[in-house]
Formats: structure tokens, C-alpha cells, sequence
């Protein structure tokens, strides 16, 4: 088995780094917590809330377009924080804007999508026309599936999918054999929430560019988890959440490499992101303001920033070896339990530091249940993957995510409390 | 509030639950039937269709099909071993019943003489996020009974 | 002059409050900050940080559809925060969903609204054709001025506005005259940021509801200074930011009374809003859950729960009384500056506690220097109203906002400073 | 940093920028004219309309209309002033060293040499928020050089 110690993190780092997250000490279930829902949603270190603590008391005023002191230097923490979360995946702070979350970035993107085809004139590169195709995978979490079917339906495009095997893997050859000179769209996580694949980024981007058609990268369990490189992989578009990598809520990033934030019409419209308004037109300044509308969350931004210091401070190669060995060791360890099926690829192949299983005979709800009673926090049901749900042939999985805090102890508790689920339910009596 | 049971689980997996869900009684589609009501609990995904048939004033029978968690398959369970020759009004009465024990957060004394096994389920007001699963089936009747009411 | 004292606040009150506020005793540039700068954002009391900690550190999960204790938890505060901040606005827990900001929630409703006119079938009392009109006024912020212009232009409607005079200020009887049975959408402002003028909500939605229009308001501007009763008034939506109301930024509240809420597709598609989803297909939850796409921003509507709680501990009826004193005293005191020119309603009548002023011969960003310079936090600019400003005759204009925690002394160090300004820019030499 | 001054303004309002601001150097538009640029400081709503006519390598004329701040107005009517009779390359070496001062935070000794009155700007490097405004003619005459260098 994979030690964490070498390239990861060693037990004492990680023991170390749990002291900065209060919850973690927490007993919600009246026992010790184990949280493996990470995938849902991450804990804050004491760093973050102290980050945004400060600047709520210190210094916040509405940012930009003030003249007074304390606005200067709340925008100062704002084009800080930009610049800090660019840096972090790679892009340049005019090509990251900001979202509500995950999920709205994409759908600004489709959105903005569908109104540059309403458009008298249509930019070609954006155009999407009856019989050109989007294509998405069939594991795809509803985030990176409704926008693009509602996009469809609106462009009279087809979607098409990369479907999944039994296990709910899809390969690369699929992929580029389903990218043709009508794709026009490419839409995929890096990372499956559910499955924990992950995608050849870099082949897409390649046959996709080819075809002229444009990447959009769901990074919501990738960046949190991993070093991203999104000018490395060429993408044209990504989006994450804070809420995802130890940042607050109600902050998601949209990125959009230079050449379409310049060629995007905004989904959003209102105030701080125009030049000139009459009562009938108006003008809107260049990306990233252009996608800005109205008051952002600054407070929540500076706190992704602190985030943002508090990953790299622990090193992002670090915290991939880290749940890469604790992924693994979750994957031996539900693959071995009898009754147990694991979704995803098997043990010793490729994947991130989540496990999804099924248990014959057992509802994902009686299991989430009894695992909460021993204190483990995961998460069941269809994790917003249906369709992949159904291939499965199953309505709920159970899965297991982790982070940075996360011990080999913790995975051991959870597969121990999973291999007694079936006996406790009387399964296959 | 505070006081954490030392198994948080003991009250709500009643052996009575357990062996229900594994039993599922009355599952399967009844024909004929005057009524019918599917119903899905957007959160968990839990899923219900069930069929009621009348004879008079009474439940005549009661069939259902779905999937889901345990409390929910055996309350359905457990209802169409309860219902079958029951009242219109006796039944509504019996499902006010459920929803009070389930909503009461532990606080009601379950009214045994009125729900019979169904009093298996008390365990459940303690755990909030369970509480429309075990209500789903009861739901489901109340509402074919509320349909066939205003026929 | 009123005296606060009797309805409103009196001074110890409003001290006490400000201990409150820690960012009150910051001294940014260098003196003691008077902050007149809540229209733009309001400071946060420790009560709303506070809860937002306890939140993070003890209940922070994914709320909805998790098995978890920690997710029962979070759900619950999430809800609770829904009804309370519903029951604030005199609404029900189902007419209230959550944005980024007010921007975002009055483009959701503008946005849905093209979209349903885009369906086959198309709702009649959503309907919008060419010929039909959409009805603004010429002192709308961007926010509700832009997305209505697009509105427009998707839908082939002509955008109409009802004209301000040359105090910034429109007639009831001039918005009554413009409302005909073409029309469809009557958005206003309830207050403007701007002229501190008050809408005649009810005789605009009576006018609006015989000719079969809907009524959105931008509350923005009320619902954090003055008792709102959403119901009472009868608008069929409303939108207003948690950071203009001693909340925290990235929150915003969209109001969709029952039937508009029931018959809107959203604006954005994604998780935790569907009940079934194929790879061509999608189905919406009920209202309000159809318009929460992905994860919600629950640490901030927790604190904006708090900061609800906050002011009905002070009370709406005394905070609205306390203010109006405060824009009373603005305005009669601008208005008696020489080479001062106060924007709005006359002194004496009915103006929000606000007050924007033009100083003849010196721009307004010199202005908010020179005030800045001794410790006054005001907001220069066009105030996201550039229609209204060039119908006044300036690019920009000065302006002081009070809230709860204003003192008649810091109006006054207002004017004082703003006394001196001409002379010190020589102006009118 | 957190030594504030007792009059935080002073140095920012130098009496030789009010002046200008008032005395408006060079305003009005040129005729003829080489090349024309308008720009606009979205934040503030500043805004300029520069012309400039050459003369073989030398500026010859500048003329500007706008509205703003007295520190955007002042800083067009110095460069007015100064321009006309500078080589190409002279006027971008005076821009450099303008947008320099006002970066500087303070940290640049100004080069009142190259400057002349434009040194009178060196305070607004300490409101970094009023850079904008203090370079927007100047970087107006800089994108009007390089699209004659493009011709
Ligand atoms: C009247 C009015 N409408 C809309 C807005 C926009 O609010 P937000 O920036 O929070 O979206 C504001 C605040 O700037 C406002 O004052
Ligand atoms: C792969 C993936 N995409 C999208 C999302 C949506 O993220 P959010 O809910 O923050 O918008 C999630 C998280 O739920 C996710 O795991």
C-alpha cells in the first residue's frame, strides 16, 4: 500500500493542520466526528474566518468607484485576493470572475452562450447552430449537464454523451472518437464527485481545439485537491467553488481564458459593469467587470484568498499525495468487504480521494444512518449525478470524500463501520 | 438535548422496522383500484405508488410499489397491513395519528391502542431527516383518499 | 427640526449600538471615521460575525439530502434563517430563494421572464410581446434598469420610463398615466439610492394589477431603513442585499410572491432544484427550491438571519423614525450651503434618511477627497444611476447615507466639511 | 503607513494643480489634427478627448476637451502646456516618468528636471485611487504616439 509519509503528508502534519479547524473537534453525533463529506462541502481552518473577521471589521466598504479611505482599501484586499486565486490555478487575475457558485459560473457560460446566438451578428467562434453538438459525459454532476441541455434545447444543438461502463468509468479513446467538426462544446469534470475519475484534460483540449470547439472544465473537485494548471491544460473556460477548498460559501469562480471573457456577452447586467448607460443602451466594460454585476462577495473572496495561502502553504503536490494514498486505501478497502460494490476505477487504478459504493441489500439512507451513529459524516444519495445513477442501476451510492485533514485512521473507521452494515440490517439473510 | 445516547441508533431500527422492510407487505399493484398516488421525496429519492380500493366507506385494499430506505418500505409496509377494512375516517384519523408521533421530536406519548405496530416507528421523531420517509406511503393514502373525496 | 428622541433613537441608544460595530472605532484615514456610506454597504454588527462563526466552527454541511447529523444540523439553521428573514418582509418561507446580490435576483426575475417567452407554451400572465411595454423610471439604479432594456429588446417590448424633473424627483400621477394596458412589468425602485425619494407602491400596484401588469420592486433601499410588509403591499416580486442590512456581502434575497414563483422557469439549472433528471431531460422542484441552484450561501444567510434579528431588536418603526430625522437634517442643512445644490425632494418633504448633493465648481471626487481627509466616508459618483445624473446636468454627485448607527453630530460634521469646500477649491473665484 | 499625516490632503492639492484645474491649458479642439483619442476612467466617469498635431518628429499642437476631477483636469492642462515643442520620443520619456511618480507610493524622489510643473503631482502617489485620474491625459497623448508610430 501507498505510505502518505514520503510525498504526502506525514500523521503528525496532519494531526497538526486539524488543530486549525475547530469543527473538526466538534460532536455533532455525540461521538468524535469523522468527516468524509469534503466533497459536499469542506471545513474552514480558523485562518479563513480570521481572514474575513478582519477585513468585516477593519476594512469593508463597497469596493471600486469609492473615493473615501476605507473603500481604497477594501478594494485593495479585493484585487489582492484576484490576484491571489489567479495565481493559485494559473490564469491571469482579468480572466477569474466571480459566481455565486460552481454551479452558477456554468451556467453563466451557457447562458452567455445562448445570448451571444440571439445576437444579430454572432461571433463565430461562439456560434451554435441545428445539428452542431455539445458534449458532456454521462457521469456528469447536474451542475455541468442542465446548462448545457437547456443550451441545446435553445440552439436546437444535440447533446451528446460519453457513457459510462458498469463501473461508471468512461475512457479517453470514447471521448475523442465522440468529438467531431460539429462539437462545438465540450463540457467535463475534471474530477467525477461520484467516481473520483480523472479526465484526460489535456487530450480533449486537444482534439476539442482541433474541431474548434470550445473546453469548459467543471474543476469543482479538482482545484480544491489538486495542482491545477488551467493555462497548462488550455482550457477555455473552468469554474469552482470556495466552499469546496476550505473557503466560505457563496463564492464560485468562473474562468475564462482571455480570448472568450473578450468575446462573451455578460449573463448578469446591472451596476459596476458597464462604461455608459441611457435609458436605452448600455455599454459594458471588458472582462473580468464585464461578469461582475452588483455588490460582490468581497468579504467571501478574501476569505478564499486566506484559503488559497492556507492550501499552498501546505503544498498542493502534498495534499494530491495525500488523498491519492487515502483514495486508494479506500478503494482496496470497500472493494475487499462482501456485499460491497465499488463504483469507479478498481483499486490500483487511477483516481482521487473519494470512494462511492453500493451496498446489496441495504438503502444508501440506512447506511448513511448507521454511519452517522459511530460519528462518520458521509454523504448518500445521487450526489446530483443521476443519469450515472441509473446506469448504475441503483438510486443512491455511499461515498466516502476526503481532504487534507483526513487520517488513515478515519478511513479505517469508516470501512469498519461499513463492513458491519449488512449484518445490521440483515442483508442477505 | 445534550445528553447523547450511547447508540444514538437503538429506537430507530426496530426489529419490527427491519423485518418489515424485508417482509413488504401488501407491495405489488392491486387491480382494480379507485385510487392511485405517486409520490417522490425530492430530497433522498424515495419513491411510492400506491393504489387504494374502496368497498363502500371502507379501505378494501391497499398495493404499493417503490424503493428506498428501510423506514420507508416498512412503513408502507405496515400501513397496507393496517388499512385493508378501516373506515375512510378511521384511516385519516390513524394517519394524523403517524404524522403526530413522527413530527413530536420525542415529546408525544404514542397513542399504541390507535397505531398499533406503527408505534415502531417513535423512534424516528428523533432524527428529523428521516421523518418524511416514514410518512411517505401515509401520505400517499391520505392524499388518493383526499382525491377520491372530492369526486 | 424633529427630534429623534420621541419615535426614533435617542443619542444613548445609538451609542450603545455603535459599540456594537467594531469597524466604527477604526480611524482608516488616519482620524475618526464618520461613515455615511451604508446605501452603498452597511457595517456588520458583532452579532452577525458571531453568528457566522458558530455557524462555521460547529454546524457547518451541506444542507438538504444529507444523512449526516452535521447536514441536520446545517439544515436546520438554514431554514430557520429562510423563516425568520421571510417573516421579516412579511412573506412566506416559500416565496423567499436566495442570490449572489440584488443585481443577480432582479436578473433572475428578468431572465425568467425571457426565458418563459421563449417556451412553446407561454404562461399569459408572463407574456410579453412586441407592442407591449415595460415600465421604469428615469431614476432606476442600473440594477433595475439593465436587465429591463434587455428584457426589451429579447422580447420586441418597448422600455418606458416615467421622466424626473429637474430635482431628480417623479409624480405618482406621472408613473399612473404611463401604466396602460400594455403594459407588463412595472419595476421601481422602493427608495432610491440617490434622491432618498419613497415610491407610491400601493397606488402603482393597484394601477399595475387592473392593467394585468406585474410589479417588481427593487427594495434595496427600503427593507433595510423602514418597516416592509411585501404582502401588504402586494408586489409580485421584490429584491433586496443582506449587505446593505448589517449583514454580510454575497447574499441576496428574491421575493416571488406565490403565484409568480409557482409559473417562473429559473435562471439557473443545476443540483438540489431537480426531482428527476435524464441525459435529455430535467425536472424543477416547487418554488422555492427551483430558483437554488447548487449550493446556496448558508453561512451568510445564517449571519443575514442574525443581522434580521438585530434590527427588530431595535425595531424597524424606531429606525425608520430615527433616519427620516437624519435626512430631514441633511437636506435642510445642504440646502442652506451656499453653491450647494441638494438632489431629491425639497426640505420638509417626505425623502429616506439620505441626501446627494452637486457642489457648483468642484467635481465630486475633490469633494469626497476633501471629506475623506477629515475621516467622512461619503459616496461620490453616478451611484449606478447615470440616466438620473444626466438628466440633473452632472457626471457625479455627493452623498451621505445614514443608518441606525448615525448621530445628528456626525450629519453635522457633514455639513460642516461640506461647507468648506468651495473655498477650499476656490470655487466661484 | 500608519503615520498620518495631521492634514492628509496636503501635498495631494498642490495650489499649482488648482490652478490649473481652473486655468485649463489647451483646452478646446485642435484643427487640423493627426491623431484624436477619447478615454473614460470608468470608475470615476472621468472623461478626455485629446488631439495632437506633429510637426516632423516634434509635437506641434495639443488640444483637449473632458470633465472630471481637478486632478485629471489639472494634469491635461500641464501636459498642454509642456508638450507642444517635445520630440515624440521626449513626450513618451516625460510619460514614463510621470506614470513612475505616480506609482511610486512615495518611494521615487521626483524627477522635477524632466517634469517641471508636473512634479506638483507627486502627492497623488500617496491616494492611489486618484493615480487614474492624475494620468489620464497623459496616457491619452501615449495611446495617440503609438497609433501614429502604427501608421
Ligand atoms: C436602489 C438600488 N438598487 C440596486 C442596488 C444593487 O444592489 P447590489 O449591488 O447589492 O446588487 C443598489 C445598491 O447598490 C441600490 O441602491
Ligand atoms: C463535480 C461537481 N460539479 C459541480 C458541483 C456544484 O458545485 P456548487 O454546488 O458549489 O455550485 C459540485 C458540487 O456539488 C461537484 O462536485
Amino acid at each position: 500500500m501507498t505510505t502518505t509519509a514520503t510525498t504526502g503528508l506525514t500523521e503528525e502534519r496532519v494531526l497538526q493542520l486539524r488543530a486549525d479547524f475547530p469543527i473538526l473537534a466538534e460532536q455533532p453525533a455525540g461521538v468524535p466526528l469523522v468527516y468524509l463529506d469534503s466533497g459536499a462541502t469542506s471545513q474552514q481552518p480558523r485562518q479563513v474566518l480570521e481572514a474575513e473577521w478582519a477585513f468585516r471589521t477593519r476594512r469593508n466598504a463597497a469596493v471600486h468607484r469609492g473615493a473615501h479611505t476605507l473603500a481604497a482599501l477594501a478594494t485593495d484586499d479585493y484585487e489582492v485576493a484576484r490576484d491571489r486565486i489567479a495565481r493559485f490555478v494559473g490564469a491571469r487575475p482579468t480572466e477569474i470572475s466571480w459566481a455565486m457558485n460552481a454551479t452558477d459560473a456554468l451556467n453563466t457560460v451557457a447562458l452567455s452562450l445562448a445570448a451571444a446566438n440571439r445576437a444579430a451578428v454572432v461571433d463565430p467562434r461562439l456560434r451554435i447552430r441545428e445539428g452542431d453538438e455539445i458534449l458532456v459525459t454521462e457521469a456528469e454532476h447536474h451542475a455541468n449537464l442542465l446548462p448545457w441541455q437547456r443550451l441545446a434545447d435553445e440552439t436546437g444543438a444535440t447533446l451528446r454523451w460519453v457513457e459510462v461502463d458498469d463501473d461508471g468509468v468512461w475512457t479517453a479513446d470514447a471521448a475523442l472518437a465522440a468529438i467531431t467538426e460539429r462539437t462545438r462544446v465540450v463540457a467535463v469534470a475534471h474530477v467525477s464527485n461520484v467516481t473520483g475519475l480523472i479526465a484526460p484534460v489535456e487530450q480533449l483540449v486537444a482534439a476539442a481545439h482541433e474541431a474548434g470547439a470550445l473546453v469548459v472544465l467543471d474543476a469543482c473537485q479538482s482545484v480544491p485537491h489538486r495542482p491545477v494548471d488551467l493555462h497548462g491544460l488550455g482550457v477555455d473556460a473552468a469554474a469552482f467553488s470556495g466552499h469546496k477548498m476550505l473557503g466560505p460559501g457563496g463564492i464560485g469562480v468562473l474562468y475564462l481564458a482571455e480570448a472568450l471573457g473578450a468575446a462573451l456577452p455578460p449573463a448578469r447586467v446591472g451596476g459596476s459593469m458597464i462604461t455608459t448607460v441611457t435609458m436605452t443602451e448600455h455599454e459594458f466594460l471588458p472582462a473580468p467587470q464585464r461578469f461582475e454585476a452588483g455588490t460582490q462577495p468581497v468579504s467571501a473572496i478574501v476569505g478564499l484568498a486566506a484559503a488559497v495561502d492556507y492550501l499552498e502553504g501546505v503544498g498542493m503536490s502534498a495534499i494530491e499525495a495525500h488523498e491519492v494514498a487515502l483514495g486508494e486505501r479506500l478503494a482496496l478497502g470497500t472493494a475487499s468487504i462482501d456485499g460491497v460494490r465499488l463504483v469507479g476505477p478498481r483499486p490500483g487504478e487511477e483516481r482521487a480521494g473519494l470512494a462511492s459504493v453500493i451496498v446489496d441489500g441495504v438503502h444508501a439512507h440506512d447506511v448513511g444512518q448507521l454511519l452517522d451513529a459511530v460519528g462518520i459524516a458521509a454523504r448518500v444519495g445521487h450526489h446530483c449525478a443521476q443519469p450515472l445513477h441509473r446506469r448504475l442501476g441503483v438510486a443512491a451510492t455511499t461515498r466516502a470524500s476526503t481532504y487534507l485533514t483526513t487520517t488513515e485512521a478515519e478511513v479505517d473507521r469508516f470501512l469498519d463501520a461499513l463492513s458491519g452494515v449488512r449484518a445490521y440490517f440483515g442483508a442477505g439473510r | 438535548m445534550s445528553d447523547a445516547p450511547r447508540d444514538p441508533l437503538a429506537g430507530l431500527y426496530q426489529e419490527l422496522i427491519l423485518e418489515h422492510a424485508r417482509r413488504r407487505e401488501g407491495e405489488g399493484a392491486i387491480e382494480p383500484f379507485d385510487a392511485e398516488r405517486f409520490l417522490r421525496n425530492p430530497t433522498c429519492g424515495d419513491e411510492i405508488r400506491l393504489r387504494v380500493r374502496l368497498d363502500g366507506d371502507a379501505v378494501d385494499a391497499l398495493g404499493w410499489e417503490g424503493q428506498g430506505c428501510s423506514i420507508s418500505q416498512a412503513s408502507a409496509s405496515v400501513l397496507a397491513e393496517q388499512a385493508p377494512g378501516l373506515s375512510v375516517a378511521e384511516a385519516r384519523e390513524r394517519i394524523e395519528a403517524m404524522r403526530a408521533l413522527l413530527r413530536s421530536r420525542g415529546g408525544v406519548e404514542a397513542e399504541e391502542a390507535l397505531l398499533g405496530d406503527a408505534v415502531a416507528f417513535a423512534g424516528v421523531a428523533r432524527f428529523p431527516m428521516r421523518v418524511k420517509c416514514a410518512m411517505l406511503a401515509w401520505v400517499a393514502l391520505e392524499e388518493a383518499l383526499t382525491e377520491l373525496d372530492a369526486r
